[in-house]
């Protein structure tokens, strides 16, 4: 099985879920995260002391999935997430030695 | 317009900020996933029950004949003057934060549509005669006419008739209705301590129209100032009285602490700010807050979940105030000179006669408000149940109460 | 020291308070990322107009010898005495809040600079002849003067001079600006609701001062009485029907329910505080909130973003209340008994007549409002540009206009 | 009750709000790990300082037979009337906000033990005195008769007495206390900027009553809607000048900046509200909010942590408004209209003298306050310590001093 | 060694905390995510307005176990996370290149 | 590819990124997160009621980068992270089998 980890803009969340949706994927996680990278962050000024915000919101999404689903699902979220602009964040994949549902304790592809 | 009328509108607007202060007051100590929940109880009350107010149960609560329930004379607004006009508006708000102040009691776990129907039929049942007992006026003389007034007890702004009154009642609807899931095992902090602040302050603010809007009426401006800083003085005691014990007990000063102690010094001074002087109101501070801190600490080995401590601060502040009144009682106070305007306390050479009689009121309505509050609350609960869902009261109320969430800090918007 | 003269001084401070319980209000249902452009959308009136009107509006609003404008006789505070220096303070307050009502329909989108720009130039364009067409005075007489004052139009406190004209006002302005990006397939919910009953609470508490607040010197306490009455009864009222409306049409009670329909109420009550009496403060409110319900629906189906509903709620709640008048107005009511002090409404033996005079007043005022306001919007945006930039909006205001974050709550800081 | 005495009862309850507010100001400012600390900071003075105020404070700040300081005639409110029982709950709330003041430069790194001590003891050794050589009256004849006031220096509603006093009592402070971790390299930006707004709407509002609630007494409606209308005018134009300095210089309009031009220009208005009229509040704002802007860009190079503005804001800003009193003092004022009341300024034919006096009252109490809060901090570290650990001043003051947490907005309550 | 992710109802942090301390783990990493999955999530209304909120919320645990120890941590979590409804979560393991402890630069299993 | 998952303290942020930047690290992420471990919690008193919090704040750093960079990568937390006192945390690392750029669809180590 395979995990993807995903780090896109906030606002791209919803168009990447209806992606992923539309690939087959039917569960993911996502969290809120601070970004540091080639995207500039942005200034802020109270009372006349500038500070400079160095990191960005963005939002992880994680999804595990049978291993040959892989390329479909970061082209899914590719395709979703990219604007063309800096900051448009990255997909990488890990290995995963199981998987298993709380609920019923199925393993690997059943408990996707 | 005289200055008085100027005060009571004033104070009109003063006692209704309450019910939002207490809103928040309130909202802030309860989870995140059911403050709305907890706003929306409070401020619901302002809206329905100055519909009855004006409907009816003004006119019931305070205008009549007998000892035991007013007349509708005065329904519908009918008949006023602008004084009576003015009086009804301002009485409204306190007949508006009475069910509300219950409403801590029962946080994160009582049905809204079984609320919206208590909050009406406790209004009419409940608090409609306990405030024709203590209040109620003979609608020819304008003589105390209800039979706990009329008997001499003394309850200024609403001990009995209000913080008593409610609190008893919250603690017989938080009997029928039951523990939170996972109370007293789980921790539930409150989730946004400035918000309990900023209720406080607000709170506070009002509470001076509270305690002396009525006063200009009966004693002038030497009345409103007594009951004034009678007031100032009780909240102020509280609170210092409350850091002081929660430090020598649990090792620190709280805000929680401090915003507890002005809110107990408010409650037991409000039956008695007209009948109390010099510095008497800090006396009434420090013991409120002293009890009300242990009071709240039963509840834990009683077993009972009142989540936000309406019983531990109105009812037991209410009681310290009314019976402290049967000590402090002083006729020569500023404002009052009448050495036959009321029975005087202990304290004051008035022997221990008030100090029965504020007891009987007490006793007296505790039992009442009880009592009928259970069985309203049995009743509805009967029909239409109380308690939510177990799944929905793990998953909080606002969502599957009020289909909202309260807050959405995040970047991802509802991601 | 008259009690009058108190009650407008402190009207005068509770009407100011109306302007940060808006920003808050509104400032709630935003998003965490443009709450602090609403706020200071809202704060910033507070700063300017003021400015304006000691500077020349006040006088040219209030004072003349024609039916279109005042002069500048008043002009620099000039010639009053304590009377006219307090009201002046007094109408000050709402020549602030007319504009900052606006802001709550260009939430998230417009640039700062332009709005810095568009509020002292719509106060002096719109509201200044609109407000004198209103409630101008003829410098001599001290009659109305302003042509539809003149007329017989009724408006006590602000229903068409300022509901109806910011909420067309806002109308015009969103058709210029556009939609937020995403709207409406987006949700966008409030982001911190225990901010807009904080807001509510404000509203509601302000909103006595501003109803009332010039109605000692017209109708002494009685009228004081029946305003601040009809004020209340307006809000709960209000606040009920939409509670039911909405438990009927959507299967919840909200809080932001319970809040819009506070508003609805106060804000249909407003131009009719001191024409109507009895209960028919609970009918304004009942009414107000139906329609402004129903209203906001349409937004979706038109395809205008009126983002926080300020059409919904201030126009359509301003048309509810201004034609309300022609059915309730009533000359028997508590403070006025001068059967030639206004026309009577239809329920009361007036005939249409009132109702007509109303409506015209009303078209007029929506009319001339949206024109100019539609001109000014087009101009601004041809010379500085009122939109930001598309990459700003998806970030947020409060960064790209202010350089702010409105919230920080974590444990590392700005990490 | 007149009027007068209805503005004077409300005052007291709009200077009470201030406190809260106060405080929100203070604590949406603070980092989210310290703001409970900060409201503490700022509550505990309405609870500890009235408890001393009606001891004995009171009666030594303000009423004696030198120039020094008063006696204890009236301490326990002994022998007052209604109107003096008012004004000492007035004055009261006035004691208990200038310590409070002084809390924000100490912001998140002062033991609150030591805190709890310093308030008292400043109140006593400092505010007290100060207080009676500005405002100290004669026992026997009511003249003013504290050395400064006796002198011919003016100050209304406290800009040497309360702001100027706090603020170099802050800085005083601070240079005892050090600085935060991590100052100035680490940014320490406002946590919650809605809570500022809020508090700065309260503080306006309230500050209403703070510039004209003693008036009526002086002069009547005509010397209140002055002082009002100073009041109003100095706070919008503050916000005004604020918002163009620092778009001119940081490129941005923020909402910080907004509310401390407001804070800026109330501050600067408090001691001449009711010795100027006109447009003068108009000059009072601006030149305060210029130079508080330019005035806290010192910190950093002089390199002394007043975290949140004590002495850029309060210092400076009372500093403006006492010198600006000898410019704009002016006895044609509406309100006076006796040409002996005061000595006029110099832009009224007053010549230097006002200025003179104003200039030496301000160093006065500026080298007084400074040594003798110096004095109090030095002697309170030797003795029980006024800095916490560095390990609690990193994980924040909420959890190592108060024990608790301001926000839990999680779902998973305190996972 | 092994990281177990798990992703688990936000009131069942408790039991599951304390479950994981009765099989030895002294060390865990938790935060607050949102779940899409088969779990419908709620609707919420606004004005008249209704949206469908898809994300429900969970939490996240993170603990990094010898490898030996995996099973027992899966059960634990497994036995404590449990309710039988859908939406109780999953689990999945990574295996991990090795493991320091900041403070002492320990490495692998003396680290944990 | 390695994905180098960090648990440091709040306060320590700041210098960390200082110090990966001074490794050449181009890019992180970072998420507030709660950490239990042997460092106590602490105690909240609400009314009289005492609740022990054992959870404590802690910030989580991940970083991908190319396998040779590992070891400077952790050094450099390490170093910059370390007060020396209980809770400094944790690093770990984990192989990653692919990582994009979502803007250009850059792999590997182009992508960093
Ligand atoms: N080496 C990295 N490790 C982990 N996360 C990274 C790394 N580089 C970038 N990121 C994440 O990806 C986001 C986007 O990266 P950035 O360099 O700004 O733009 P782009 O992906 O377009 O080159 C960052 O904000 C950060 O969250
Ligand atoms: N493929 C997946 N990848 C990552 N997380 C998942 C995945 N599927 C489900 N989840 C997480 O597990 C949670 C529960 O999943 P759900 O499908 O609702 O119930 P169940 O686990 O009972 O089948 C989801 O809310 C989500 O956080
Ligand atoms: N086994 C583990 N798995 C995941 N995270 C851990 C583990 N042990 C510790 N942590 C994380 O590291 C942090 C510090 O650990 P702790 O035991 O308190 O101190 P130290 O690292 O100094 O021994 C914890 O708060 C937690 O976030």
């Amino acid at each position: 099985m395979k995990l993807i980890t995903a780090i896109i803009k906030p606002f791209k969340l919803d168009d990447v879920k209806e992606a992923l949706k539309g690939v087959g994927v039917q569960g993911m996680t996502v969290s809120e995260v601070q970004g540091f990278g080639r995207q500039a962050g942005h200034t802020e000024v109270y009372r006349g002391a500038e500070y400079t915000v160095e990191f960005v919101p963005k939002v992880k999404i994680e999804v595990v999935v049978d291993a040959p689903q892989e390329m479909a699902v970061i082209d899914a979220i590719t395709g979703a997430a990219q604007t063309g602009k800096i900051g448009d964040g990255k997909i990488w994949v890990t290995d995963i030695g199981g998987l298993i549902r709380i609920r019923t304790g199925e393993r690997d592809a059943d408990a996707v | 317009m005289e200055g008085a009328d100027a005060w009571v509108l004033i104070s009109t607007a003063l006692v209704l900020l309450m019910t939002p202060g207490l809103a928040l007051f309130y909202g802030g100590m309860t989870r995140s996933k059911s403050v709305l929940n907890m706003l929306l109880m409070n401020f619901y009350c302002l809206g329905i029950v100055p519909l009855l107010w004006v409907g009816f149960t003004s006119s019931l609560a305070g205008n009549g004949t007998g000892a035991w329930i007013g007349n509708f004379d005065l329904a519908g607004l009918s008949g006023l003057d602008g004084q009576g006009l003015l009086f009804t508006a301002f009485f409204m708000t306190f007949a508006a934060i009475t069910p509300a102040l219950i409403s801590g009691a029962v946080a994160d776990r009582m049905k809204f549509a079984a609320w919206a129907v208590f909050v009406p039929v406790w209004s009419i049942l409940v608090y409609t005669p306990v405030t024709y007992w203590v209040y109620g006026l003979d609608a020819d003389t304008g003589d105390l006419i209800g039979f706990l007034g009329e008997r001499g007890s003394l309850d200024f702004a609403g001990g009995t008739a209000i913080h008593i009154n409610a609190g008893v009642a919250a603690l017989a609807l938080v009997l029928v209705l039951g523990k939170r899931k996972g109370w007293p095992k789980q921790p539930m902090p409150p989730h946004n301590l400035p918000l309990v602040l900023l209720g406080t302050g607000l709170l506070w603010f009002g509470w001076f129209g509270f305690n002396s809007g009525a006063a200009p009426g009966i004693g002038g401006l030497d009345l409103t100032a007594t009951a004034l800083m009678n007031t100032f003085l009780a909240a102020s005691a509280g609170m210092v009285a409350w850091l002081v014990v929660e430090r020598l007990r649990d090792g620190h000063f709280t805000i929680l602490g401090a915003c507890s102690g002005v809110v107990a010094g408010l409650v037991a001074i409000t039956p008695a700010a007209a009948f109390v002087g010099g510095l008497a109101g800090i006396a009434f501070g420090v013991v409120a807050a002293i009890c009300c801190y242990f009071a709240i600490q039963l509840k834990g080995r009683l077993g009972y979940d009142d989540s936000l401590d309406v019983v531990g601060v109105h009812m037991v502040g209410g009681i310290v105030g009314g019976l402290l009144i049967g000590f402090f009682a002083d006729t020569n106070i500023l404002g009052v000179g009448d050495p036959e305007a009321f029975d005087e306390g202990l304290f004051f050479g008035g022997g221990a006669d008030l100090l029965v009689e504020q007891a009987f009121s007490i006793v007296f309505v505790l039992i009442f408000s009880f009592v009928v509050t259970f069985a309203i609350a049995k009743v509805l609960d009967a029909i239409i149940g109380i308690r939510i869902d177990e799944a929905d009261e793990l998953n909080g109320l606002d969502g599957s109460e009020h289909a909202e969430s309260a807050y959405d800090f995040g970047a991802a918007g509802r991601a």
